[in-house]
């Protein structure tokens, strides 16, 4: 089997132009009678539920939450890129492509990545006008910082919530399209299989988790905005709910899955404290702007930090990697995190995790401007751990984050299903190998809101859809597989009480794929 | 963190055998009629199990370092990450071929036309 | 640690609910308050009895999933925290913890801990945003925000719409929540524009949905895991008051009328 | 689940006396208005201790022209039936919105003056009927006669009975409590901007208002038993 990306012939600039001139159009008459099915509510799935409703479409959003607004991007802290030069710091498309494409170790596809690059800019524009409150400097203007090892700012953030900030912001814009009318959505409802009918998306079969009833849902085209696969790992810094059964139940269907090894793991987390412990907490990266990391030199020294004096300490980070410090990537980070606490040289309790230390840049600084840039985050780690770190050393280690690995998808984003498409960290799109920091929310809006409404409307203009009927085998028999493996879980099937609880299967597995 | 093909293969046994003791044993009290989270989670499960495995598979199959794929086989001689450009500048897209069959692996390459591959260096 | 945890078990919106109490000991007290529930659920699995039910999520005090009410107190004793970021520590071995869920009109039950918070988006959608479709907006520096408008509208833009205010309230009232979204859009030069008509249908909207009115009492800010102050409240009323009063017809032409829904699951 | 939104769309705009915080505007500007009456009944009053002719002459004042004193008077009464007409409506409304109960509750961040405005209200118009009936009407003036156009006279006799004083101390402490809640409440709800410290600050404002009001008012029955006034 041949995989065509379909990327446009020419200079890489032109591309998405080239793209977009290429297209067939959906005239606006004849919008409202395609109806298109989005799976997700996050910053993919909103942005694009809302843009295409305003566009005109039917479309039906899912999600498995009680609001769309409880997305799990509303956990991101740090930031969006955008290569917006205001620091006038010698930013540009081409730097952010560049910094992007060599970040996640070249293993992505350049045409789409030079595309993100360029939506980069109106992003920002439009989350603006949307009233996103990003943070400002004193004349008004948008406030920048660096991040992820980037030696430029070009990291727009509102405070330490700007993946809440952003997904409210694509929130109200699709609940706008729900007073309009255009957007139907439909909460508490998980998709459970995709249907299929002469090789074309046509559907999901859902089921209504309030009363467990299961519904077909028919469209023109099957839009996928349903996250990434971290919790793979069982503890990962993914919501509790984050699963990946839309995209799983797509490749069971035909759909390929790119890259599924391409994982994420973030090196700031809070170390794990027990085995009840059911997720981890991840603190923001810019912690590592100013707090440093090291372990004891000696192996298994249990010693209280501040018990350890200077010349005993080993900032490992800074040894091996002299220009970069404590702001290599995330990658090398956790990595080396990893390999002292195998040479017995981790702290805390479990002996896995290692110090973040501020008292260098407090006793330079100042508590208080410490307090200003971290507060947030010194209090989260205050609240979870008891013990406060503006006395005392941080204790972190990694875990797992993102997942770069998806569903493959064209530069349509469209999967090898026609008429399925694949939006966000649900596909393995634009990271490569490894994701820069404050890329992820950038990938999610520019896939919803400027990507899928031009490439949906290709693909309905330039295809044929016959009515469908419910009764049809092929739904049906979609409709039974569903069944039949939630009957397989059911007591009445296998009888008697579990032996191992659901979480305890997870945590099983989740410690073998770490 | 760091995977070794002799590791990955363990797991992707252990992972099997562990599906089918899932399968053997699962049951979740309730009934499917009513809000019932551990029947949500039973089937999330289910499908983590076989992406578990697949995960395993690509990272088998890819040998080489990369970004946050580490393999202890591909390292420089100061324990970097070496990436393999000759073999491996593709992106590895699998193929569901049916319960326990081996999936099938499709080959996109990757073209670079505008910058040259280089090795990532923080030193 | 040990404690009994004296919790609301209902089976469904028609059912009656009682108070089932369960003893638990060895509760570590780094355990976040979801995760006693896990364990006892683990255990009641295990007996073959149908788990706790109660809605959570990212776990990290974001999504605005999770809350009930502890011994009286929405999100439990700690101020500013969210349950699943509320430690065990912080309560005595030995203590009974009642847990019942948000009790509200607007706010029906859906099964034990669960309550359907849907009132909320309704609100939202009645004006909750700014009027900009996809690819219309200027450049994001076109539009000058000064530092403290933008800091006052993320003060009240933090709301992660969880809903402890209206369970906290003896009047079941929604202000804080939709004072808070009037405030963030009304603050920043973006939402100027609509500011009159979004007071008119987020009030409207309010007031079809179930909730009480605001008797500025504060218990609501009190218990709010973001600390939304009762400012916006004011922000809300000062902009309904000054919309009311100039309404012309004109205005009245343009602006959809409130939607008014059955606020029970359909 | 959820339905469509087309079939949803019922046309009802909810007006300003319909809404609740319409609701809240009337009972803040009633209640201004009765608070202005209580500030000058106050000074009026306090002209007791500058003795009999200043009061009785003050008394007189007010009664210069009947259709004017009937204006303010029946203003008073209608603003006081429809702060008493709201607050009944929303208090049903808040019943049926918080008709369950919990086991247990605590309030953690209101005042007790703020919780107890509903208690606080009702006596005080008992007692303000009270009042009018004994110095206005004169229709209960225990143990002596009520002379019009003599104030200080009924002042002074009404107030010397003990359970008339105490019954006023009470209804006027509770009239304290109740704008300590109050005065903050309505600048509240016509949504007068402050911040948190603003906050802070009117809500000592209004503590400091109501405590002089209330010494002002029980400083006469006070002085009457004491014997300074005779």
């Amino acid at each position: 089997m041949m995989l065509n990306a379909n990327i446009p012939s020419g200079p890489i600039e032109q591309a998405w132009d080239k793209a977009r001139f290429d297209m067939k159009l959906v005239s606006p008459a004849n919008k409202r009678r395609h109806s298109l099915i989005v799976v997700g509510s996050g910053l993919a799935g909103a942005s694009a539920s809302a843009s295409l409703g305003e566009l005109g479409y039917n479309v039906k959003c899912f999600c498995f939450q009680d609001s769309p607004r409880r997305a799990h991007s509303i956990a991101a802290q740090g930031g969006i890129n955008a290569a917006k030069n205001y620091p006038n710091d010698g930013d540009s498309i081409y730097r952010l492509f560049y910094d992007t494409l060599k970040g996640g170790d070249f293993r992505a596809r350049e045409a789409n990545v030079y595309r993100l690059a360029q939506i980069s800019v109106k992003i920002i524009d439009q989350c603006v006008a949307q009233g996103v409150p990003f943070a400002r400097e004193y004349g008004g203007l948008l406030a920048n910082r660096s991040f992820g090892g980037a030696q430029v700012s070009r990291t727009f953030y509102a405070r330490g919530q700007t993946g809440q900030q952003l997904l409210l912001g694509a929130y109200q814009a699709l609940e706008r399209q729900v007073y309009a009318g255009t957007v139907t959505m439909v909460p508490r409802t998980e998709m459970l299989d995709l249907i299929v009918i002469y090789g074309q998306a046509r559907g999901i079969v859902a089921r209504n988790l309030v009363d467990g009833e299961l519904s077909v849902h028919i469209a023109d085209a099957v839009i996928l905005a349903s996250g990434g696969y971290g919790n793979v790992y069982y503890l990962s810094t993914n919501a509790k709910g984050s699963n990946a059964t839309a995209i799983w139940r797509a490749y069971k269907r035909g759909a390929l899955f790119a890259n599924p090894c391409f994982t994420q793991i973030h090196p700031t987390c809070i170390p794990v404290s027990g085995d009840y412990q059911s997720k981890l907490t991840l603190m923001s990266e810019s912690l590592r702007n100013d707090g440093r990391i090291w372990v004891p030199k000696m192996k298994g020294d249990r010693r209280s930090p501040n018990q350890i004096p200077e010349d005993e300490r080993d900032y490992y980070l800074e040894r091996r990697y002299p220009s970069f410090g404590n702001l290599v990537p995330r990658d090398v980070a956790s990595r080396n995190a990893k390999q002292v606490c195998d040479e017995d040289r981790g702290v805390g309790k479990s002996g896995l995790g290692v110090y973040l230390d501020f008292s260098d840049a407090i006793s330079r600084l100042g508590e208080k401007i410490i307090r200003e840039r971290y507060g947030n985050l010194f209090n989260m780690y205050q609240r979870i751990t008891d013990e406060d770190p503006y006395k005392g050393p941080m204790r972190i280690y990694p875990a797992i984050h993102y997942t770069m690995g998806g569903l493959w998808v064209d530069y349509q984003l469209q999967s090898t299903i026609p008429g399925l498409f694949v939006l966000g960290e649900a596909n393995f799109s634009d990271h490569g190998a490894n994701r820069l920091g404050a890329s992820a929310l950038m990938q999610g809006l520019a896939d919803g809101y400027f990507i899928i409404p031009y490439t949906v409307g290709n693909y309905l203009a330039a295809n044929r859809f016959a009515r469908v009927d419910e009764s049809r085998q092929e739904i049906q028999n979609t409709v039974t597989t569903v069944r039949e493996t939630i009957i397989n879980c059911s007591p009445s099937e296998a009888g008697g009480p579990s032996i191992r609880s659901i979480a305890s299967w997870a945590k099983l597995y989740g410690s073998l794929a770490a | 963190m760091t995977r070794t093909a002799q590791g990955l293969d363990t797991a992707v046994g252990e992972i099997r055998a562990l599906r089918e003791e899932f399968w053997q044993n699962v049951t979740v009290p309730g009934s499917g009629d009513d809000l019932n989270q551990n029947l949500e989670k039973a089937g999330r499960v289910a499908d983590f199990f076989e992406l578990a495995e697949l995960m395993c598979i690509d990272a088998r199959e890819r040998n080489e370092s990369c970004g946050g794929h580490f393999r202890e086989e591909s390292q420089t001689a100061e324990g970097e990450a070496l990436r393999d450009d000759e073999h491996y500048s593709y992106v590895a897209a699998w193929g569901y071929r049916g319960t326990g069959e081996p999936p099938e692996l499709t080959k996109e390459l990757l073209e670079f036309h505008n910058l040259h591959p280089s090795q990532r260096s923080y030193k | 640690m040990e404690f009994t945890l004296k919790i609301w078990r209902q089976k469904s919106h028609n059912e009656k609910g009682e108070f089932i109490s369960y003893p638990m000991d060895n509760v570590s007290p780094e355990m976040s308050m979801l995760e006693c529930l896990d364990v006892l659920n683990e255990t009641l699995m295990v007996r073959g009895e149908e788990p706790v039910a109660f809605d959570h999520d990212c776990r990290e005090g974001i999504c605005g999933s999770c809350g009930f009410v502890i011994n009286g107190v929405a999100h439990g004793p700690e101020r500013a925290t969210i349950v699943c970021q509320l430690t065990m520590r912080h309560f005595r071995s030995g203590e009974e913890l009642i847990i019942e869920p948000w009790r509200a009109e607007a706010f029906p039950l859906i099964k034990d801990l669960i309550v359907d918070r849907r009132s909320f988006d309704r609100i939202i959608e009645a004006g909750g945003y700014i009027s900009v479709s996809t690819a219309q907006a200027p450049d994001g520096n076109a539009i000058l925000v000064g530092k403290d408008a933008a800091d006052q509208a993320m003060d009240a833009a933090v709301c992660i719409g969880c809903g402890a205010c209206v369970a906290a309230c003896p009047n079941g009232s929604s202000a804080l929540f939709t004072g808070a979204k009037i405030a963030h859009l009304g603050i920043l030069p973006q939402g100027k524009p609509e500011r009159d008509g979004r007071a008119l249908h987020m009030v409207a909207q309010m007031n079809a949905e179930l909730f009480g009115n605001c008797t500025n009492i504060g218990e609501c800010t009190g218990v709010c895991p973001k600390g939304i102050s009762l400012e916006v409240i004011a922000i809300m009323n000062r902009d309904y008051l000054h919309a009311s009063w100039k309404r012309r017809e004109a205005l009245e032409a343009t602006i959809p009328p409130a939607l008014e829904r059955n606020t029970h699951r359909t | 689940m959820s339905a469509t939104a087309a079939d949803l769309h019922s046309y009802r705009v909810v007006g300003f006396w319909q809404s609740t915080n319409g609701k809240k505007v009337v009972m803040a500007l009633t209640g201004i208005m009765m608070f202005l009456f209580v500030i000058s009944h106050l000074l009026g009053n306090l002209l007791v201790f500058a003795g009999r002719a200043q009061i009785n002459a003050y008394a007189r004042f007010l009664h210069f022209d009947h259709s004017l004193l009937w204006t303010v008077r029946s203003t008073l009464i209608i603003a006081a039936v429809m702060h008493v007409v709201v607050t009944i409506q929303l208090a049903l409304r808040n019943k049926k919105a918080q008709p369950i109960s919990y086991l247990r509750k605590e309030a953690i961040n209101s005042s007790y003056a703020s919780r107890t405005m509903y208690w606080s209200g009702p006596i005080v118009l008992a007692f303000i009927i009270f009042h009018l009936l004994q110095f206005t009407a004169g229709y209960i003036h225990p143990e002596t006669r009520f002379i019009p156009n003599d104030v200080y006279h009924n002042l002074v006799t009404g107030f010397r009975v003990w359970w008339v004083s105490a019954w006023y101390v009470f209804a006027i402490c509770l009239l304290g409590l109740h704008l300590r809640h109050g005065l903050w409440s309505m600048l509240q709800s016509v949504g007068l901007a402050h911040s948190l410290r603003k906050e802070q600050a009117l809500k000592r404002v209004a503590l400091t208002i109501s405590i002089l009001i209330v010494f002002g008012y029980i400083s006469i029955p006070i002085s009457i038993l004491l014997g300074f006034l005779r």
